[in-house]
C-alpha cells in the first residue's frame, strides 16, 4: 500500500500545475482567485485553449484525441483543474454525448460529431428529464414518430437543459415506440437546435444564475441518421453514461479549494478583535470538514488505484457521488457560517465583502443541487440498497 | 401554566393571516425583489393603520400597551408569506431602543409617525468585525455645539436604506468590547456626513452600509450606559427570529408535505416512498420543536435581563438547527424544482438562512448561554 | 401564554418535594443519589409507601383510588419523581393494565384487581410481542382455545415480558379467532403467573442487568372471566392503552438528571490539568444537549397545557416519545464521552470511578432500547406520516 | 499510488481469516468474558507460533522486520471476531515503546518471549485526570542504587492485569504537562511495591489500576526523552483502533444487512422498507469511509511525526464518528433483539465504544490536529 505518486506522476502534476499557471489567461485567473463566476464564453475560451494543447479530453481514446493519459494522471489532472479553479467546461460534450458517440456511434457520427465537440466549436446540453419524468426518467413522453421520409418528428418538453440557451447540439432520449414497456421504446438522439420547432426559456436557479432550462419541441424534423446506437435501444446507452468516470465526481478537489476558502475567511474575519479560526467552535468545525473530506479523497484514491490497475470500480466508488455531493453542501453551510452576516451579501458592488467571498452565497443556493441531479441520492441510495447490499424489492 | 391565546391574541393572529392572504401574499415578497426598497409604503401605512407597529409601546407615545409576545404573534403570521415591510427593524429594534432610552419628546417625534405607519427605523449597531457583538463598536461620537457628531462604519444595517431615522451605537468613550461608554444616537436620513449605500441580501430584502463623516446626531439618553438596551433589542431580534423562523418551517413543512402528495413518479405519488415520509415527518418534529421554543422566546421577553438572555439563546440556537434543517430537507424532498428560482420554496430557504445568521448565530448562542453562571449551578 | 405554575401548583411542587425528601428511605436515597441501580423489591418498597400516601395512580380516577390531581398537578408529581431519582414504578399495573380495566374490565375484574395494584400487592408483566410479531404486533400466534368448560386454553410465546420473572400476573394479547384478519381475531387476556404451563426465562440486556424474559405457555388453563373487553375485540383495548399519558412519555425529568449529571462530570473530571467544563468542544456539546431537552420540554409543556384544558393531544405530543428516546439515547452518550477512558468501567468495585459515574455504561447500553419498545421510531414515523402529514400509503 | 496489497499480506490476511474462522470464532470472546484474565494463553501462544508478533520487529530480537501496516492487516481481521488476546497491547504499545528506548539486551529480554507468545506486556502511561494526555504524568521515579523506585498510580491499564511487564511512564524531572522529563521504565509482574487491581471494561475485557509503592523498576533507555516515543505508540494505539474498528464496522454492517434480508414483519422482509434501507445504505457508506481512513492510518504509521499525528488523528475522529453510527444504527435495525445480551451485536457494540475512547475520542483529536501549523499552511 502507498499513497504517493510514481516520480513520473509528480512531474506529470508538475507540468500541469505549470501548463495552467501561464496558460491560464489573466482576467479568468482573476475570476478563478476570487471562485468568480464564469461567463459561457469564459468557460470556451478555456475550453479551446485545452483543445490547442491536447489535453481537452482526456477520457477520450488517442485515436479520436484524447492524451493516452493512464487513470492517476487523469486524476491528478482534474484535480489541479478543480483546485486552481479554472472554468468548469461544460461536461455534456466531452463527457457525456462524446463518449456515447466513441461507443455506440456510426464512424459517419464520430467523424461529423467528435472533432467540434473537442474543438470546442459546437456546444452541447443534455436533454433527458421532463417536468413528469425526473428521478423517474423511464416515463419521458417526448415523442419521435417516423414521418417515412427518412425523418423523425420530434414533439414533446424537456427540462433541467442546462446552459440550452448555449448550445448548437442536444442529445435527447425519445420515445419511439410507445406501445412497449417503458424503458424498452426509448432511443437516444443527436438534434441540431437550430432546427425549426425549438423553443429555449432560461430559468433562474436560487444561485440567481441561469443555469437551467426548458426546451420544447414542436414538430422538430430530425434526420434518421442522428440516431445513435439501435432504434429503441436508448435506455442501454443512458446507462452506458452512469458507468463513465465515477471517481472523478466525488468533487474532491472543488471541496478541497472550499475548505481552504473558508479557513482563509477564517483566519480574516474576526469577532470581537479575535481571529474566528481561534474560536474553538469554528475551528472544531472546519476540523470536522477537513476529516470528512479527507475519508471521501482516500475513498476516491482507492477507487483511482483500482482502475489504474484496470479493476471494474468496486463498491467503495459508489459512496463518492453521494457523500461527495453532500460534503460539498456542508462546505458552503460552513462558509456560510464563518462569514456571518456578511454570510448575506447577494450581488452586490465589490467591498462590500472581500472580493473571495461575493460569490459563496450564490454557490451555497445553487450547490443545493448537487445531491439532487445525476440521479438523486435518493436513487443512489436505491441502487445501492439493491446492488450492493442485495435488499430485496417488494 | 397557559399556552393558549387570549380572545384578543386570537384576533390579532386572524387579522394577520387575512392580511397575509388578501395583501401579502408570497408573490408579493417576490415582486419586491426587484424593487430599490424592498418593501411597500402603502402596506406598511396599511400596518400602521391595523395597528400593529402600536402594540408594544406605552399609550403616552400612541401605543397600545400591549406585550411583546403581540407582537411576535404578528410576526410568525408574516413570516409565512415573507412579509418584506420594516416591522421587526422598526418596532423591535430600533423602536424599543428609542422608548428605553429616549425623552418623552425624542419618543413622541421619533415613535409616533413610525407607528402610523408614516416612517420607518433602523437599527445600526454593528460594525465590520463585531459579528454578533454589540460592544465591538469603533464609531465615535463627539459633542458638537449642542448636538453630537458621530464617524465610523455601521454594516449590514437592516433597513438602513429606507429608513427615516437611524438609531446608531457609538462610543462616547471606552475601547472596542467595553460595555461602558456605548451610546446611542438619533440620526435622520440625509443628515449631514451621512453615507448610505444600499446592499442587497439574499432574501430579497436591502440593507446598508453606512459610512458616518461627522454625521449630525442626537443624542438618546444618557451617555455611556446603551449596552443594557442593546442586548435587550437584539434578544427581541432573536426573539423576532424565532418567531418568524417558525411561521417559515410550518409554511415549508406543509408546502413539502403537499408536493409528496401529488408528485408523481414511477406511477405512484413519491410521498408513498417510506424514506421520504421519515424524512418529512423529521421535518414535522423540527418545526414542532422550533415552534415551542420559538413560545418560549417570546415568554422570555420580558424576563430579567439574565434569564431572557439565556433563554432567548437556547431558543435561537433550536431555531437555526431546526429552521435549516427543515428548508434543507424541504428543498431535497422537492428534488430539482425546488432549486430554481421560480419556486417559492427558495425564497423561504434564503429568508430562513438570513434568519440563522442574524441576531447571533447557533455557535454564539450556544457560547453565550453556556458562558452563564446558570449553566453550571448544578 | 405564561409558563410559570400557579400558586396553588407551586405549593404543591413543595408538597411534593418535601414529602419525597421525608419518605424516601435511607438506603434507596445513597442510590437515587448516584443514579444506581434499584433492585425489584426497592422498587415495591418505594411502591407501597407511595401507595399509602394515596400518590401511586395518580392517573387513576378518585373512585378507585387516584389523587384527583389536574393534568399539571401529574405532570409536576411526575418530573419530581424523576428528577429525585426515586425508583421508576413497573408500569404494567398502573400505567397499562389498570387504565385498561378502569376503562373496560367488568364490575366484578375492577374489584379483583385494582386494590391489589394499587396497593403493589399484585406485581403485573406486559405479554404483547412474540418472536415473529414485534413491530408487526397484529401478527401473533399465541391461541386461546376455548375449553368448553368456561377456560381458555392458551399455547404460544411471549418475548420482551419485562420483569416477568417478577410478576404475579400477565396481561396477554392472544388470538381467539384464527379464521378472521389480523387485528380481528386477538382478545385481551389476563392470566395468573401461578398457572401451571407457565416458564419463564429471563435474559440480560446489554446493559448487563435481567429486564427482559422469555415467557412460554403450554396449555394453560385460564377461565374466561379474566377476558377483558368483547371476544375477539382485544385490539381496541391495545390501542386505547397508546393514547395513555402520552405527555410523560417524553423523559424529559430523567433527561434532565444526565444533563446536570454531565455538567457534574464535566466540572469534577479535569484533562491536562483543566475542568473539562472549560473544553470549550465538551461546553459546546452539553450546550447543544441543553437546547434539545429545552425544545422537548417545551413541547411537553404545550401538550400538558393542552391536557390541563382538555384538548384532546395536539399532533405535538406525538413527537415527544420519538425526540424524547433520542435524546435521553444521546444524553447518555455525552455522558460516556465525558468521562472519557473511566467510562468503560463495567460493574467494578467501588472507588475505580466515582460512584456517580459507576451506571453509566450500563444504561447508556440498555438506552438503546428506548428507540425501540412501546412501538420503535420507525413505527412512529410511520404513523405520524399517515395520521398527521396525510401522506399516502401505497 | 497501490492499495493492493502484496502477495505476502494477501497470505497474511487470510491466515488471520483462517484463524478466526477455525480458532476463534465470536462465540470465543463471549466465554472469555467470564474469565478472570479475560483471553486464553493456548491461543497466545497460536499467535505467536503464525509469527504475528514477530511482524514489526527487527531480526536482531527475533522479529521479522515488517511494517506496522502488516500488524494492522492483521488487526483489522481480528475485530470481525473481537479476538480478545493483548495483541495490539503487547505488540504496538508496549513492544514497540521497549523497542525505541531499550537495550539490545533488554529488547531481547523483553520482547523475545512476547514475541514466541509466551508472555504479554502492557503499557501503562495514563492516570487519572490525564484523559488522553500522556504528558500528564505524575508517577515520579527515584533512582534506588543500580535500579530504580516508582511511586504514583496507572490508570485503566489495558492488559495490566495479565502482563508479565508492564512498560510504566515516570516524572524522572519535571511537572505534569511538561514534555521534558518523561522516563519509561520497565516493571515485572509481581515486583516489589506494585499493587494491581484488576478492573472490568464495557467489551468484556480487563484492565487494571496499578499502584506504585516504591515499585521496583528498570530504566528503558535514557531518562526524560520518552515524550516523542509514548506519541509514537499512542499512534500506533489510534491507528490499531482505526484497523479493528474498520473490521467490526464490515461485520455489523454485513450482519444487520442479512437482518434485514431475513427477517419478516408485515408479511414481507423488512430490508423491502425503503426508510430501512436508506438507513443501511448510509451504515455501508460510513464503513466504506472508515476503511478508507484506516488505510490512510495505516500508511502514515511511518510517515514523520508531525504528519503522522496529523493524519491519524483525522482517521481517529472519522472512525469514532463513522464506527459509533454503524453500531447504533445496527442496532436500531435489529430492533429489540440487538439490544439482549444473547446477540453478538451487543458485543461489537461495546467494542467500538471502547475504541472510540482509547487513544483519544474524536473531540481530542479535531483539537490535536486542528492545533497543529499544517491546519493553516494554505
Amino acid at each position: 500500500m502507498d499513497m504517493s505518486f510514481s516520480p513520473e506522476h509528480l512531474a506529470f502534476r508538475e507540468e500541469v500545475r505549470a501548463w495552467i499557471a501561464q496558460a491560464l489567461p489573466e482576467d479568468l485567473a482573476t475570476i478563478a482567485k476570487v471562485d468568480g463566476h464564469f461567463e459561457h464564453t469564459d468557460v470556451m475560451r478555456w475550453h479551446k485553449l485545452l483543445a490547442a494543447k491536447g489535453w481537452v479530453a482526456p477520457q477520450w481514446p488517442q485515436a479520436v484525441g484524447g492524451p493516452g493519459w493512464d487513470a492517476t494522471q487523469r486524476f491528478i489532472f482534474s484535480q489541479e483543474l478543480e483546485l486552481s479553479g479554472t472554468p468548469m467546461l461544460s461536461p455534456f460534450g466531452l463527457m457525456m454525448v462524446g463518449p456515447l458517440i466513441i461507443q455506440f456511434g456510426s464512424p459517419a457520427q464520430k467523424a461529423r460529431f467528435l472533432p467540434k465537440i473537442f474543438a470546442g466549436e459546437e456546444v452541447w446540453c443534455q436533454g433527458y428529464s421532463e417536468p413528469n419524468a425526473g428521478s423517474d426518467l423511464a416515463s419521458l413522453q417526448m415523442r419521435a414518430d417516423d414521418d417515412g421520409q427518412g425523418n423523425f418528428v420530434v414533439n414533446g418538453q424537456k427540462t433541467w437543459t442546462t446552459y440550452a440557451q448555449y448550445a448548437d447540439w442536444i442529445f435527447t432520449l425519445v420515445r419511439t415506440d410507445t406501445t412497449s414497456k417503458k424503458q424498452q421504446g426509448i432511443s437516444f438522439l443527436l438534434i441540431d437546435m437550430k432546427t425549426p420547432g425549438i423553443e429555449v426559456r432560461p430559468f433562474l436557479t436560487t444561485g440567481g444564475t441561469p443555469a437551467f432550462c426548458e426546451t420544447w419541441f414542436e414538430n422538430v424534423v430530425v434526420p434518421k441518421e442522428n440516431l445513435v446506437g439501435p432504434l429503441h435501444g436508448g435506455w442501454t446507452l443512458a446507462k452506458a453514461l452512469l458507468g463513465h468516470e465515477r471517481t472523478l465526481i466525488a468533487a474532491v478537489g472543488q471541496s478541497s479549494r472550499v475548505l481552504r476558502r473558508v479557513k482563509k475567511i477564517a483566519l480574516e474575519t474576526t469577532a470581537s478583535g479575535k481571529r474566528l479560526l481561534d474560536d474553538p467552535a469554528i475551528r472544531l468545525r472546519i476540523a470536522k470538514m477537513e476529516v470528512k473530506l479527507r475519508s471521501i479523497e482516500m475513498a476516491n484514491f482507492r477507487a483511482l488505484a483500482g482502475a489504474q490497475l484496470g479493476h471494474a470500480p468496486g463498491p467503495e466508488s459508489s459512496i463518492l457521488k453521494i457523500r461527495g455531493s453532500e460534503v460539498i453542501q456542508q462546505m458552503f453551510e460552513l462558509a456560510m457560517d464563518v462569514m456571518g452576516p456578511a454570510s448575506l451579501t447577494w450581488f452586490n458592488e465589490p467591498g462590500v465583502v472581500p472580493a473571495d467571498q461575493e460569490f459563496v452565497g450564490s454557490t451555497f443556493n445553487y450547490i443545493r443541487a448537487s445531491t439532487i441531479y445525476g440521479g438523486s441520492n435518493e436513487i443512489q441510495r436505491n441502487v445501492i440498497a439493491k446492488m450492493i447490499l442485495g435488499l430485496p424489492s417488494k | 401554566m397557559d399556552f393558549e391565546l387570549s380572545n384578543d391574541q386570537k384576533m390579532l393572529v386572524e387579522t394577520a393571516q387575512t392580511f397575509v392572504k388578501k395583501e401579502s401574499p408570497i408573490g408579493r415578497a417576490r415582486k419586491l425583489r426587484e424593487d430599490e426598497t424592498g418593501w411597500d409604503r402603502a402596506a406598511w401605512k396599511k400596518m400602521g393603520d391595523l395597528g400593529w407597529m402600536s402594540l408594544p409601546f406605552p399609550e403616552s407615545v400612541g401605543g397600545f400597551g400591549g406585550t411583546f409576545a403581540e407582537v411576535l404573534l404578528i410576526v410568525d403570521q408574516l413570516g409565512t408569506a415573507l412579509v418584506p415591510e420594516p416591522f421587526v427593524e422598526s418596532v423591535l429594534l430600533a423602536g424599543i431602543a428609542i422608548l428605553r432610552t429616549g425623552t418623552a419628546e425624542q419618543q413622541e417625534r421619533l415613535l409616533g409617525p413610525m407607528i402610523a405607519g408614516d416612517t420607518s427605523l433602523a437599527l445600526a449597531a454593528l460594525e465590520r468585525g463585531s459579528r454578533y457583538d454589540v460592544t465591538c463598536v469603533d464609531t465615535r461620537a463627539e459633542q458638537r455645539g449642542a448636538g453630537w457628531a458621530l464617524t465610523g462604519e455601521k454594516y449590514f444595517v437592516l433597513n438602513g436604506h429606507a429608513a427615516d431615522h437611524l438609531v446608531v451605537s457609538a462610543r462616547t468613550s471606552g475601547e472596542p468590547g467595553e460595555r461602558a461608554g456605548l451610546s446611542l444616537f438619533a440620526v435622520a436620513k440625509g443628515a449631514s456626513g451621512v453615507h448610505t449605500q444600499r446592499v442587497q441580501t439574499m432574501d430579497g430584502r436591502h440593507a446598508a452600509i453606512v459610512k458616518l463623516d461627522g454625521a449630525t446626531a442626537e443624542l438618546l439618553g444618557s451617555a455611556g450606559t446603551a449596552a443594557d438596551v442593546l442586548d435587550e433589542v437584539m434578544d427581541l431580534g432573536a426573539a423576532a427570529a424565532c418567531a418568524e423562523g417558525a411561521g417559515i418551517m410550518r409554511t415549508v413543512l406543509w408546502m413539502t408535505v403537499e408536493y409528496l402528495r401529488t408528485r408523481e413518479q414511477f406511477g405512484v405519488k413519491i410521498g408513498t416512498f417510506q424514506a421520504l415520509q421519515h424524512r418529512a415527518v423529521d421535518m414535522f418534529i423540527e418545526t414542532e420543536l422550533a415552534k415551542s421554543t420559538s413560545i418560549l422566546a417570546s415568554i422570555k421577553t420580558t424576563a430579567p435581563a439574565d434569564e431572557r438572555a439565556y433563554e432567548i439563546s437556547k431558543a435561537k440556537a433550536q431555531l437555526t438547527a431546526s429552521g435549516h434543517f427543515v428548508v434543507r430537507e424541504g428543498t431535497q424532498l422537492h428534488g430539482g424544482i425546488g432549486v430554481t428560482d421560480e419556486h417559492d420554496l427558495g425564497l423561504y430557504f434564503k429568508r430562513m438562512q438570513a434568519l440563522g445568521a442574524l441576531f447571533g448565530d447557533e455557535d454564539f448562542h450556544l457560547q453565550r448561554f453556556s458562558s452563564m453562571p446558570q449553566f453550571t449551578a448544578l
